[in-house]
């Protein structure tokens, strides 16, 4: 019937998310395998962008899969400025876009589509989590910190939403400049002001050294340090004993020991001699919302309708457990307490269950 | 006759390029109107770098805040090109002015410096705080238009970017040709001699400075345009530097060589990072195109522009 | 000791040595005269090895060195004062003369720091301005001290009194006196051709890049004739 | 803020500022004396820092042997690419190095990705330097962080002794004005330059080595404090020694305090410094001419 | 006869030391007035104020009786200071009769105006070839000013400044590098163009100076220890003795 099904993958092949690009194609890949390289009968073309996590390149990198490639679907990316300008052209093309990482609220907000899907979560969701727990441990007064970009003000404000619902109260937000990493200025405020608790935004080398540093300075033993998964995903090699007993949130956990997620981990580890990350689920989970959108419409992509309203009422059997999606098209999921212990992020519990990103602005 | 020839040479390459206009598919025009953008803006830096002689690392600030005004000023109406393209080219001239009045106290690599520090501190009004949506940018809602052009139409698009660009050269070729431009050239040269002979030196460099600005503005106003999204990396160092290897690509000192570089360099890379030409070597197009820069380098020492001069008879001193 | 032997020299295009032949032997001084224009400095700049003959060949002490680099040829014992100074403007009065202290070729450091004050005075005072700081003529005392500090068997100068006061060109022709009792040969361009000839024992008349007289110094010194057309005066 | 605070801040700032100066040492040396335009300069930490990674094993408790392992190394490497790279940009505008070196820093960041891969690796901090002291109640500083500052003013002092103080070092700076006249005093400028090429990426390399255990290493870690050195650099004025070590501990004050005070645009900070010093003296702080 | 360019008291110190201090002279239209000096007397720096280069630590320059001792330089040289440079100053990589013409552009109208080519300013392109002439440069029009030999290099330095057209002429070492037959060709084009105006002539050639100056200066250490006519100068003890050695 149809011919190939061209999927663009956009994603960080170069500079610092490099890890994080590959482990979401290596997810998708898996997945697609796994239905024997077919999508509802159509065979996969992948095609390639490394968007470098530069989003002034953003619309260039993603209008060579519109325009030069004409690709059905694209897969992407990491960088959340990049996500946006990604959102901006798929939404003017109509190509169907699912955001396997970039947490960006505004992906599933004001910039919600018909044709834009997210595999992964919304800033606002693992923080929100994390705010609830921490409020629910006792902890009057918090601080957080961050780089002072959106993805970490976006963060901040869900952990202070999760946080003073609960009857907490940030005293102040601590902000870097994006991409410094020095942060004894700031560790020296938090030990003068002697909060209850830190919730923290970092990701990859930031990450690995805030959490070191922040150890170093001996905070960790009298002010725990919260924070979304990714302060702790994929950095624990790196982060060695500073980490240890860290709390954090995140919709993936390790040791879910669901089969699901056991027979997940098998394949992957198989396939690519690596352990997957979350950052493979979300992949992974763009590959199954794809598939279950084309199996409905029969390959057909030109039903934009049925394609979404196929993937909205599915229940999608991820390996960090089932989910939903919601109107605005962002997962609705569990969000898991985790414990670093030795390398593993060790599930403690389910923090928050099904829990949905409010979709602000979005007018679907 | 050869100054006749390559005075109509460019001219002929933006003929032949209107009349393949509507012929070209999406994606190739999209990626002409790329280059055609960034060709303007690399010959907003050639008057200060290769003209005027004042390297600045901080031209992206200017593209960046054309592109910015163009999309705050278009609002949830959007806007004319009558009122956006003078706001964008306003708005960069005006920092401009700023920036230039200041910086040009300094001169050589402190003035490399300088332009860059009032770039980053553009950068980081624009990153750090919620005057353009933060570091994730915002975008335009409806794209400008003025009259029957609308610059939502791909052709409109396409023939809106190459009369700038048409624009853009020929006023810097006639700046070139013109006493103003000698005495540009003459300050490159030799700043001192340039006053003792009774040039107002700073005047003359603000000037460049500011309708340089002024022009990467045009470019900003045609990339937002475009893109109908602008975030704070439009004004970051390494969009600044990019421009900058350019110019120095293409050649210095001509204004063929600023186009040449940027075709050339967004071609480099276009080529080496698609599966389709290099297979699997895709993957590691860093690697590819640093190689490729660093043999442009080793083997032609006055950029690409460079090679005309190398293979004709008497060309090499 | 040095010997030039056909070099033909060019720049880009334009033939500037044609063909000269030049005898620099051990602790003689030779005079190079020639308006304007003629080559004394490619001739000068092509024996140091900065611009690259032709076709030719410089041989030092009968070894052939066409080709050497600049600094292989200084260390070989040939002390260069260049046209125009060629100061170190971003080092101190000190440093410039420090810098290129070396013994000469015999081991032998004739040629102190100490040495250099006394000969240039001026300088004393100046120690520790940069280079830029100074005036025209007190570059010019800096260049030969610098010179001097090498320690050379053979000095060239090129034009080295420009812009000197007249009370300083006496000092320097007196240091160049000197320089020759210590057995060190020179080579000397300069405006003043009188001093010239009275300070050397041979001299060398260029024209158009190419030798056109080659004799005695004395001897070209008493034939108003030959000067007048040679050198216009 | 109390006085006590105010205290740690002070010694926070003093020794980041001194971090900066060990990171920018190297480029004091190839930019701001010989005048070479490098861009790689991040490239050649991010080069020490991954070498700390991957001999840190190898050696164990021998932490300094390690340094001294990885200086050497790093010149040798340094004096092969000046070679290579380098020894015939020099007669050339320097605008062409800007294009080399970058040329240079794609092809070490994609090498870096295909030899070692992609992901965040820490460094362990040698036995003997790990563990703090308590600073106040709450807080304690680790020792390694004092060791990295004491390294940096070694380094300090003897950069400054011989750039300023010997014969080589005159050389050098004579050669950054006037190549030419250099090699007509019988100075080998081209091997003289390849040596402080090669001293230069040793020194890039050596602050990567120190740094490595603090910051750990990760892709892109060299573009990051590419700009941060060469505003380090020109800030002090170019070829100051001295101007580059009270340069970075004005950055460091700026930084810290900018941090704590103007949270929402400390980011500007080192720049709005940079701009008011160059606009205020615009040969650098210490720079001349 | 009024001075055209006046200057009293005028100083420049850097740091501790003082370059020129209290200088006073009148330059005359019609006289050629020479400074000579020893190496460092401080008669570049002279020039460097009087053009502008440099701000004046105090003391007053007068242009016609008007003060312009604040005036930017590059006001000064339209106004009609025109300077030579002691150390080559021209622009090497063009050619020589650009290197004037761009000189005499400074003095053109409307210099905003691109759409007039550069090339085809017929004021300027004359003034050119007129200085050209004057220095004996002519043959050498076409030719990249960074190729000439040295001596070349010396007669556009001076050419470039007559090309600006000015009436004050500050000369800093004009025969330096010149040749014999240069020298006689510049002495008797200042002496041409002494009539119409004032200059200032820096020089170390003795004989030049005593042959064409009307009066001289003489410079130590940034003082002025004598002033006077050739004859009174050639006399005078201080001056044998401090500058022009027993001979
Ligand atoms: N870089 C160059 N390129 C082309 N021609 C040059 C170059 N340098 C010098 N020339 C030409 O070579 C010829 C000889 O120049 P050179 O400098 O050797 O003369 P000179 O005898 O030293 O004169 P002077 O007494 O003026 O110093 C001159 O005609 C000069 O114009
Ligand atoms: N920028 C400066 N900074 C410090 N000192 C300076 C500066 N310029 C000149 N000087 C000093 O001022 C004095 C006068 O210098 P100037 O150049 O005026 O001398 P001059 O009379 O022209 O000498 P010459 O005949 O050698 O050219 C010198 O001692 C010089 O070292
Ligand atoms: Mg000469
Ligand atoms: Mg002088």
């Amino acid at each position: 019937q149809q011919g190939k099904l061209k999927v663009g993958l956009m994603l960080p092949y170069s500079g610092t998310y490099t890890a994080l690009g590959v482990a979401i194609e290596n997810g998708f890949r898996l997945h697609v395998d796994e239905l024997g390289g077919k999508l509802a009968g159509r065979e996969i073309e992948y095609v390639k962008v490394d968007d470098e996590s530069d989003p002034a390149k953003a619309t260039d990198n993603v209008n060579k899969l519109i325009k030069r490639d004409n690709v059905d679907v694209i897969i992407g990316t990491v960088h959340s400025g990049v996500a946006m300008a990604m959102a901006k052209a798929a939404k003017e093309s109509g190509t169907v876009l699912i955001v396997p990482n970039a947490g960006a609220d505004a992906v599933t907000g004001p910039m919600c589509a018909p044709n834009i899907f997210r595999s992964s979560f919304s800033n606002w969701q693992p923080a929100f989590a994390m705010g609830e727990v921490a409020a629910k441990q006792g902890k009057k007064r918090a601080m957080t910190i961050t780089w002072k970009y959106a993805a970490g003000d976006e963060s901040v404000a869900g952990f202070k939403e999760g946080f003073e619902k609960g009857g907490g109260k940030v005293i102040k937000d601590l902000t870097v400049p994006f991409p410094n990493v020095e942060f004894q200025a700031l560790l020296t405020e938090i030990a003068a002001a002697k909060p209850d608790a830190v919730y923290a935004f970092y990701a990859g080398g930031g990450a690995v050294k805030f959490v070191k540093d922040y150890a170093a300075a001996g905070l960790n033993k009298t002010i725990p340090l919260y924070g979304p998964g990714f302060l702790t995903d994929g950095t624990l090699d790196a982060q060695g004993d500073a980490a240890q007993g860290m709390l954090t949130t995140l919709h993936y956990a390790d040791g879910l020991n669901t089969a699901r997620d056991t027979s997940f981990r098998t394949a992957y580890a198989t396939k690519f001699k690596l352990q997957p990350d979350v950052y493979a689920v979300q992949g992974y989970d763009a590959a199954q919302m794809l598939a279950i959108g084309m199996n409905a419409v029969k390959g057909d992509l030109s039903k934009k309708a049925e394609f979404a309203g196929a993937i909205e009422k599915a229940k999608i059997d991820s390996p960090r457990g089932p989910f939903t999606v919601s109107k605005s098209h962002n997962p609705v999921q569990d969000f898991y307490l985790r414990k670093v212990e030795g390398k593993e992020n060790k599930l403690v519990n389910v923090a928050v269950k099904g829990l949905s990103d409010p979709g602000r602005g979005c007018k679907l | 006759m050869k100054n006749l020839l390559s005075n109509s040479l460019p001219l002929a390459c933006a003929l032949i390029l209107a009349l393949l206009g509507p012929m070209m598919s999406p994606y190739v025009s999209d990626f002409i109107v790329k280059v055609m953008i960034l060709s303007i803006f690399a010959l907003s830096l050639e008057l200060l770098v290769g003209m005027t002689g004042l390297v600045s690392l901080g031209h992206a600030a200017f593209y960046g805040i054309g592109a910015y005004a163009t999309v705050l000023g278009s609002g949830k109406e959007g806007g004319s090109i009558s009122t956006l393209l003078p706001l964008a080219m306003g708005c960069a001239a005006a920092y401009a002015l700023v920036v230039g009045a200041l910086s040009l106290r300094t001169r050589g690599v402190y003035f490399i410096m300088v332009t860059l520090a009032f770039a980053q501190m553009a950068f980081f009004v624009f990153h750090d705080t919620k005057v353009g949506g933060g570091s994730d940018g915002v975008y335009m809602y409806i794209r400008p238009v003025l009259g029957s052009i609308d610059l939502d139409n791909r052709y409109a698009q396409f023939y809106a970017v190459l009369a700038a660009l048409v624009f853009t050269y020929g006023l810097l070729a006639l700046i070139r040709r013109s006493r103003f431009g000698a005495a540009l050239a003459g300050i490159r040269v030799n700043e001192q001699r340039m006053r003792a002979a009774g040039f107002p030196v700073y005047g003359y460099k603000l000037a460049a400075f500011v309708i340089a600005g002024a022009l990467a503005g045009l470019a900003g106003f045609l990339v937002a345009s475009r893109d109908g999204v602008v975030n704070p990396e439009l004004l970051a160092w390494h969009n600044s530097g990019e421009v900058l290897l350019m110019i120095i690509l293409g050649g210095l000192g001509h204004l063929r060589g600023a186009v040449i570089g940027a075709v050339a360099f967004t071609l480099l890379k276009e080529f080496l990072s698609t599966q389709a030409f290099v297979g699997p070597l895709a993957d590691h197009w860093q690697l590819t195109l640093g190689i490729a820069i660093i043999a442009f380098v080793a083997l032609l020492p006055k950029g690409i522009i460079g090679i005309a001069s190398r293979f004709s008879p008497r060309g090499a001193t | 000791m040095l010997q030039v032997q056909g070099i033909n020299t060019y720049y880009g295009d334009s033939h500037i040595l044609r063909g000269v032949d030049v005898e620099l032997p051990a602790s003689i001084s030779v005079g190079l005269l020639g308006r304007n224009g003629m080559g004394k400095t490619t001739l000068i700049r092509t024996l140091m090895g900065y611009v690259r003959p032709a076709s030719g060949h410089v041989k030092l002490d009968g070894q052939d060195v066409t080709g050497w680099a600049p600094e292989k040829m200084a260390r070989r014992g040939i002390g260069y004062v260049p046209e125009g100074r060629g100061i170190f403007p971003n080092l101190s009065v000190k440093e410039n003369l420090l810098m290129s202290a070396r013994p000469g070729i015999d081991g032998q450091r004739a040629w102190t720091f100490e040495r250099v004050m006394a000969t240039f005075p001026r300088l004393t005072e100046r120690l520790s301005h940069g280079g830029q700081q100074l005036s025209g003529g007190e570059q010019q005392m800096l260049s030969i001290g610098r010179a001097l500090m090498t320690n050379p068997r053979l000095l060239i100068l090129d034009e080295a009194t420009e812009g000197l006061a007249p009370l300083i060109v006496a000092e320097i022709w007196r240091v160049i006196a000197d320089i020759r009792t210590t057995g060190i040969a020179t080579l000397i361009v300069d405006r003043d051709w009188r001093k010239v000839l009275a300070h050397t024992d041979r001299a060398v008349v260029m024209e158009k890049g190419r030798i056109v007289l080659a004799s005695e110094s004395g001897a070209l010194a008493a034939s108003p004739e030959a000067l007048s057309a040679l050198l216009g005066v | 803020m109390d006085i006590g605070t105010f205290l740690v801040q002070c010694l926070n700032a003093v020794q980041y500022g001194l971090l900066l100066f060990l990171v920018a040492s190297g480029l004091t040396l190839i930019f701001g004396i010989m005048g070479v335009i490098n861009l790689a300069h991040g490239s050649f930490y991010m080069i020490g820092a991954y070498m700390a990674f991957a001999l840190s094993p190898l050696f164990g408790d021998q932490f300094i042997v390690m340094l001294v392992a990885g200086v050497v190394l790093a010149a040798v490497f340094g004096y092969l690419l000046e070679w290579a790279f380098f020894s015939y940009l020099y007669q050339r505008d320097h605008l062409q190095q800007v294009l080399m070196t970058y040329g240079l820093i794609l092809v070490f960041e994609e090498l870096r990705s295909i030899l070692i891969g992609n992901d965040v690796h820490g460094v362990k901090v040698p036995p003997w330097l790990d563990g703090s002291f308590a600073l106040g109640d709450l807080m304690s500083y680790p020792w390694y962080r004092l060791f990295a500052s004491a390294a940096c003013i070694v380094l300090a002092i003897g950069l400054y002794w011989v750039v300023n103080r010997t014969r080589l070092g005159m050389m050098v700076r004579a050669g950054a004005s006037n190549r030419d006249m250099v090699r007509g005093l019988g100075i080998d400028i081209r091997r003289l330059y390849r040596i402080v090429f090669a001293a230069g990426v040793a020194l890039a390399a050596l602050a990567g080595m120190i740094a490595a255990p603090m910051s750990s290493v990760y892709p892109g870690m060299g573009a990051s404090v590419l700009i941060i050195c060469f505003v380090v650099v020109v800030i002090g004025g170019i070829g100051s020694i001295t101007g580059a070590l009270v340069a970075s501990l004005l950055v460091g004050f700026v930084d810290t305090f900018g941090k704590v005070f103007f949270a929402e645009l400390s980011g500007m900070g080192v720049y709005v410094l940079m701009a008011i010093v160059l606009i205020w003296r615009p040969e650098g702080l210490m720079g001349k001419r | 006869m009024n001075a055209l360019l006046g200057v009293e008291k005028l100083t420049r110190r850097f740091g501790g030391l003082v370059a020129v201090n209290a200088v006073n002279i009148d330059l005359h239209q019609g006289e050629v007035h020479a400074v000579i000096g020893t190496n460092g007397a401080g008669k570049s720096t002279l020039i460097n104020m009087l053009s502008g280069e440099i701000a004046a630590s105090e003391g007053c320059i007068k242009l016609e009786g008007e003060e312009i001792t604040t005036r930017a330089q590059s006001r000064r040289a339209r106004d009609g200071v025109g300077r030579s440079y002691q150390r080559t100053t021209i622009f090497p990589e063009f050619s020589v009769h650009e290197n004037c013409r761009l000189s005499a552009q400074a003095a053109a109208p409307k210099p905003w105006a691109i759409w007039e080519a550069s090339r085809r300013c017929a004021t300027s392109n004359a003034a050119a070839e007129e200085a050209l002439a004057a220095a004996g440069l002519s043959a050498d029009a076409q030719r990249i000013a960074g190729t000439l030999s040295h001596g070349a290099k010396r007669q556009l330095e001076v050419a470039m400044c007559l090309a600006t057209r000015p009436r004050v002429l500050l000369l800093d070492e004009p025969l330096a590098g010149m040749g014999a037959e240069e020298t006689e060709r510049m002495l008797a084009l200042l002496t041409q163009l002494k009539a119409s105006h004032a200059i200032l002539l820096v020089e170390h050639d003795m004989d030049a100076v005593f042959r064409i100056a009307d009066r001289i200066t003489v410079m130590v250490n940034g003082t002025v220890i004598a002033t006077g006519d050739p004859d009174s100068i050639r006399n005078n003890v201080e001056v044998r003795t401090a500058y022009l050695g027993e001979e």
